[in-house]
């Protein structure tokens, strides 16, 4: 039974457009996309309210989960990575989590016929 | 001889009407009888002016709702509008019961009205009166409302609601609109107007209905504290408010309110004055908003919305006094400085008297109001003179700026005096005594929990998911 | 004898006429003349205060769109948005078609007018008078689509709304505010009138207006069952909405919107008894909120929001047909009695009836119109008697409480029969049919996705991420 | 002869007044006072009327403001705000300083005029005149901000608000509105109406105030280009506004607002052809309305929200000009003549034009307000005709399909293109200069930010966590 | 020391209710929930704004993440599957991710006893 | 190769501020936070909607993520603990999950020189 892997991308919200659709072209069109915020080595900006400036260190961010066997993590890495990159700091990171198990609830399926 | 003369005019007069009503009926006018139906169209258009005046003036509760709940987090959303909602219903009951009464019923002494409580033998005038001096009145405790919002217990509040529309107000109003001949600002038999010489002059309430809500808020800001992680080692902490669009919808209905606020204080529907009145409200609050956003824009780079949108307000409420007594420019003036005292007032407060009032209200009603008060004793014209030619309801004499002297501004200053004495000072006190009795305060733990939850058990956006801190 | 005096009368003055007409141009205006230059005015003033008082009545579908949105899920809003603004734009097309000729046109039998549609003949005396009726002709729809929100076809929805104003609503219109001699409930000639003796009265609607859209909601409600989810083992199950700032907005633009509802009503501007009339139903407003607000805090510990403003509302509709004939003081108790039954009704529908009615839309119109009707017959005062001594349009008779007897009271109860089976029969027979046709109820799946989507292929908010359920 | 009679007839009068005068106070009133106080009293209709009127004018901008920010990103909506917020109170103070006087000041070649700027000498007729006026005047530059949102500099639209306010619109108003003998599309001198033989109509302004708008909207557009992402590969991509809520609220406040504006455009409290002119007014909203759904329903399949309520707004803008023309028929032909409009134009400026209007000001306000000019040459009734028996302010002549000829069409041809030369042509050089100068569009980083945060450093909703793209 | 494991599953927000009561009832109250957008061979539905259709193809989903023991993960993907189950496309997915260490903050206890 | 941890913890909303703070200042700074809701062994709370009473048992809670070679893995589960920690039920929960690889996408840095 091949591994599988949860790669777990946190991108700039407005990549995820680019993100998506470079994976659904090379043939991943699975995916699931949470709104977060973070903070990485990237500043906050400064915003104001009512003439004060304020400081909003966290940042809004898009994190992008895909799980795939593990003969896919590193094809996933490289389109993300290429993708979301604009070369400024912000840019995010990608994390790859160990996955046990996979079912598909339709079917019942497990694992590699699930993804 | 004279009196001969009359006979026979009476009794031409009697035989030609006589033999007109005779004639026919379709010829049988007089002219006494036209005047009458004139008079009838003309309290017939004060009656419709005021109502639709009032109608506008009702709809700035929902301006002050909107204000209010848009410059505050949406955990006390379902709060301010509870708040600001029974205020107007509560300012209804209580005004008819016993507002309207202590403010113009018969005099006691220059200080308080007497009688008309429960308006008891009204009639469709004093119905029309009393409907737009009902909606001036619950005005006073929704500016406190603000101030105070996100953490008052609401209950507490309510009692304080009460008051406020049957004594606060209507006494200091007493004072200044009864019409009273006594009344201590206005009436010629006042010792203080007979000291100075001249009447108090408040148009349309930038002292009865602003300074008194402005002050009456300071009070109630200091006894209640400021929000938990308002004041971080003594720096003040910006808490955005969680919707702009409801800030700005508010803000604008509040200044359509205004066209009937001041518009309608003319109390005359016939009063071609209220076009005065009307043109130099609005320029005076353009003129507040276009500095305030220019101030704001000088400070931090960035023209400031919310602070720009008080600027408006601010420029609104100091020119309700003056309105009807001075020029274009001088409204345009009054603004100006009105934009500044918003920027200055606001960053007074929070900065030097550490004072957490959310929504700016201190400063756009308590201080502008008094600016208004002031600048009228510096810039009105007097009736009689210039543009005021006809006028009927405006400060009589001329001001310091108009070789008017400085009667009229002393007088003004008094009225500052008087509104911040009675206003802070009662409120204070009630304040104190609600606290004691029933917790001028929520928990620490309501409050972080949001005063949706803990006063009504709702969520005003439930779907939403939100930040809770 | 006299016919010679009148000839000399007439002579004297037409000679006199003449004298002046040729003496000089700027003394030239008769007293006649003016009498018809103040009758124009006074037309005036009633096309300007109804036009006005159409304004308010037209944005209270505003004030409906958003207490409607707001006391439900944002999945639906699109589709309650569109649901209210083409109640209205489609209001407007039907009841200049066909609406205003059944209610207004020729009187046939007292049940139904058979002119004027298209406004043929129109001028401005009556599109003056029409703009006023069709503002009122679709606020029956609009309280329908209230209480069917969340779950009814779009398609049936406006098929139903042509009809409301087409047909339900006009035709009981006629019956109480054609004028006809015959006019069911109100002429001098109608059977009814004439058994019981006194004619029946609905100043502004409590029951052409509010009952008739309240009952036929009840026979929507009831036809397209509850939304999925609403009862559970028999029993309610909270769904809250998603917008309770809308829903107060909505709330107090309503209750601007009654300024012109009522204070329109005496379809005369120079009135004075609009202020009565106004003054009567803030009074019965206030005391609605009041008490619903107090009734739920000692139920559960927490004064509801949303129930409150009901109460508000359910004063308001209370009032509308008894508003011009009663004191403050009866104004007040309808008012609290409304509060009552608003909570009462809600409770009883949901708990008793098991009827789903997301806005309480049947407890405020319905049985709160129900209540102002019968109000009348309690509270009347009798034109002439007390404050109504130069009332012109209020309920002739006193009621019950002032020694008029039953007979008033008789013949409102009469009307609110006739609301129930006319508006309940006839709404309930048009959506077994629209049912059949068209299909009264979205599927299951549609329902769960939301109308928004389902029936417009849109989400009102699409950037909020929101659950679903 | 004559003039003996006529002497004696003031003999005989001024004796008779002496001895009236004489015989009793009680009596004393001339039908030549009563005839004055009937004008003080109609001029006090007229200004309470026009106050009124104004003012819901003014809250129109309430409705531009919630129009634009529902049918646009969250992310853009604090600065779409400002820029509704400052556009009303600049154009407070410039239409006081510049623009009255070039539109309504002392006529110079019938192009412009050239006195009366800081409302120098004004009496309250004047105020009152310059109120109405003022609230028309700022809507031209909020058309403007609409359909450039979400990618334009503040600074830049600022400055670009000003000269809309001070030349852009009192110009063009000024050779139609200014009363001029010379005035270049209206005065009798003007040489185009002596060759045309006959001048131009626009009542409340589908040209002076929606056409200029609309036009300069399309320079606009055309110069700051496309919103990021919403062409791609020359196709037009859909970007959803975030709230159709504050959509709908706006569009209703919208429509109570053309209730003062093609109401109070008589300028006479006394016409009584305010009703014809209510009447058409809404009659075609609503034609247009149901028009624009039934197409995007055949379209699509789904009735769309945004785009019926644009319907609305294009019948309301196309029947400004005609309103007190045309037959209720005519008024309902118009709206669905624009409600054709709205979705024909919405589809020709995104799919043939490539251009990106948010919220369809173009097609709303420059193409309706065009076809609505063109309407009164093709259905205007004619002063003195029908039911314009009484007119006074309306199209003079009959329109081509009431036997009026070609003439009155040709003359609102000119004025058609006269709006789109000087609207189109003079914005395109402005907008060219202010790229130049302080350059027109932001930074691609900041439009990607939002405008909130680069321009105002500010989210309108703080708490909710949203989607940046 | 069992091991423990953290079930994740993406299911339809309408059936959320259903999937958090038979959890309770089968003694597994604790879980967090969290609103996500997914994409997998469900297609995206067709919407529309101002007369153009568009497709959106990421719709919202729910996550329900609970953490377990190794013995109770297959009784869990039982009761999520069957609870979540509609048949239809879009029903979801189950991920079980290995989980290292459990610490309940209130009171510093760890793992086992901790969940 | 250090290995390396998701410190996954769910703590109460107002304590976001301190944990944060904590966090930056024992030298973490880089995090990311999700909304989430929740339910354990703290009963939901009792709200009410038009008079009737009603128990949302998914109570608002907060996400915070910090991905951490295994050396700080005890450190930042102590600060979170010290920080997030009221004493009351609700107090929420802390998981580890191991993670397999990170990259930092602006540079392509790996695993340990990623973080
Ligand atoms: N160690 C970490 N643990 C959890 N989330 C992280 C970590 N490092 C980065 N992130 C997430 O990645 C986002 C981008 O990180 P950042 O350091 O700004 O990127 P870069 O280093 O490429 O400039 C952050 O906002 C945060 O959400
Ligand atoms: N490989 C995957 N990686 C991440 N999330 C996935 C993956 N596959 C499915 N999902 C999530 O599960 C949801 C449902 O998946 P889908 O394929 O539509 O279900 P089904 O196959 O049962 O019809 C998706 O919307 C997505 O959020
Ligand atoms: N086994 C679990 N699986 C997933 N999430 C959990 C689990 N246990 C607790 N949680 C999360 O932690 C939050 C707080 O848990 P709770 O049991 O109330 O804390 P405590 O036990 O400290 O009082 C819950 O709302 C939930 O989001």
């Amino acid at each position: 039974m091949a591994k599988m892997f949860k790669v777990e991308a946190i991108i700039k919200p407005l990549k995820l457009h680019q993100v998506k659709d470079a994976l659904d072209e090379a043939g991943f069109p699975s995916l699931t996309i949470i709104d977060v915020k973070g903070r990485g080595l990237q500043k906050g900006i400064v915003q104001q309210w009512r003439g004060k400036e304020y400081c909003v260190d966290l940042l809004p961010k898009t994190k992008v989960e895909v799980v795939v066997t593990e003969d896919k993590v590193e094809e996933i890495i490289q389109l993300i990575q290429s993708t979301a990159y604009t070369g400024e700091i912000g840019d995010g990171k990608i994390f790859v989590i160990p996955i046990e198990t996979v079912v598909r609830i339709r079917t019942g399926e497990r694992n590699g016929e699930a993804l | 001889m004279l009196k001969n003369v009359q006979q026979i005019g009476k009794l031409l007069i009697i035989i030609c009407m006589v033999l007109i009503a005779l004639s026919s009926p379709a010829l049988a006018v007089t002219p006494e009888e036209n005047a009458a139906s004139i008079e009838g169209v003309q309290t017939a258009l004060t009656f419709v002016w005021l109502l639709i005046a009032s109608g506008l003036v009702f709809f700035m509760h929902a301006g002050f709702s909107l204000v209010e709940v848009g410059l505050t987090r949406s955990k006390n959303t379902a709060n301010i509008l509870m708040k600001n909602f029974m205020t107007v219903v509560i300012g209804i009951l209580v005004y008819w019961a016993v507002g309207w009464g202590v403010m113009y019923g018969a005099d006691a002494a220059g200080l308080i009205g007497t009688n008309q409580f429960f308006l008891a033998g009204a009639d469709n005038a004093l119905w029309n009166g009393w409907f737009f001096q009902m909606v001036f009145a619950a005005t006073g405790a929704t500016i406190v409302s603000g101030a105070m919002a996100e953490r008052t217990n609401f209950k507490a509040y309510l009692v304080y609601c009460v008051l406020m529309v049957a004594v606060i107000y209507p006494i200091y109003g007493h004072w200044v609109w009864s019409g009273a001949d006594a009344a201590l600002l206005t009436g010629a038999e006042s010792p203080i107007v007979k000291a100075i010489g001249v009447a108090s002059h408040d148009f349309a309430g930038s002292g009865v209905v602003h300074s008194i809500g402005g002050y009456s808020a300071l009070a109630g800001v200091l006894l209640v504290g400021a929000r938990i992680g308002k004041f971080k080692d003594g720096k003040a902490i910006p808490i955005p408010g969680h919707n702009l669009t409801f800030a700005f919808l508010g803000t604008l209905i509040l200044a359509l309110g205004w066209l009937g606020f001041n518009g309608g204080s003319t109390l005359d529907g016939n009063d071609p004055y209220m076009n005065l009145v009307i043109v130099n409200t609005f320029l005076a609050g353009a003129a507040g908003a276009v500095t305030t956003m220019l101030i704001t824009w000088m400070k931090t780079g960035k023209p400031d919305p919310s602070l720009s949108a008080n600027g408006l307000l601010g420029g609104l409420v100091a020119v309700t006094a003056p309105c009807g007594s001075i020029s274009n420019w001088a409204a345009i003036v009054i603004g100006i400085v009105a934009g500044i005292i918003i920027y200055a007032g606001v960053m007074f407060n929070e900065n030097t008297l550490k004072l957490d009032d959310p929504v700016g209200a201190i400063a756009v009603h308590g201080y502008c109001g008094s600016w208004g008060l002031i600048s009228v004793g510096l810039f009105s014209i007097g009736i009689g003179n210039g543009i005021l030619a006809d006028a009927a309801y405006a400060a009589e004499v001329p001001g310091l700026f108009y070789g008017g002297g400085i009667s009229l501004l002393l007088i003004q200053l008094v009225a500052v005096l008087c509104t911040i004495v009675w206003a802070f000072g009662l409120s204070f006190v009630i304040f104190k005594i609600l606290d004691a009795v029933i917790g001028l305060r929520v928990s620490a733990e309501e409050e972080i929990m949001g005063l949706d939850i803990s006063e009504h058990g709702i969520r005003a956006y439930p779907e939403y998911l939100m930040r809770e801190d």
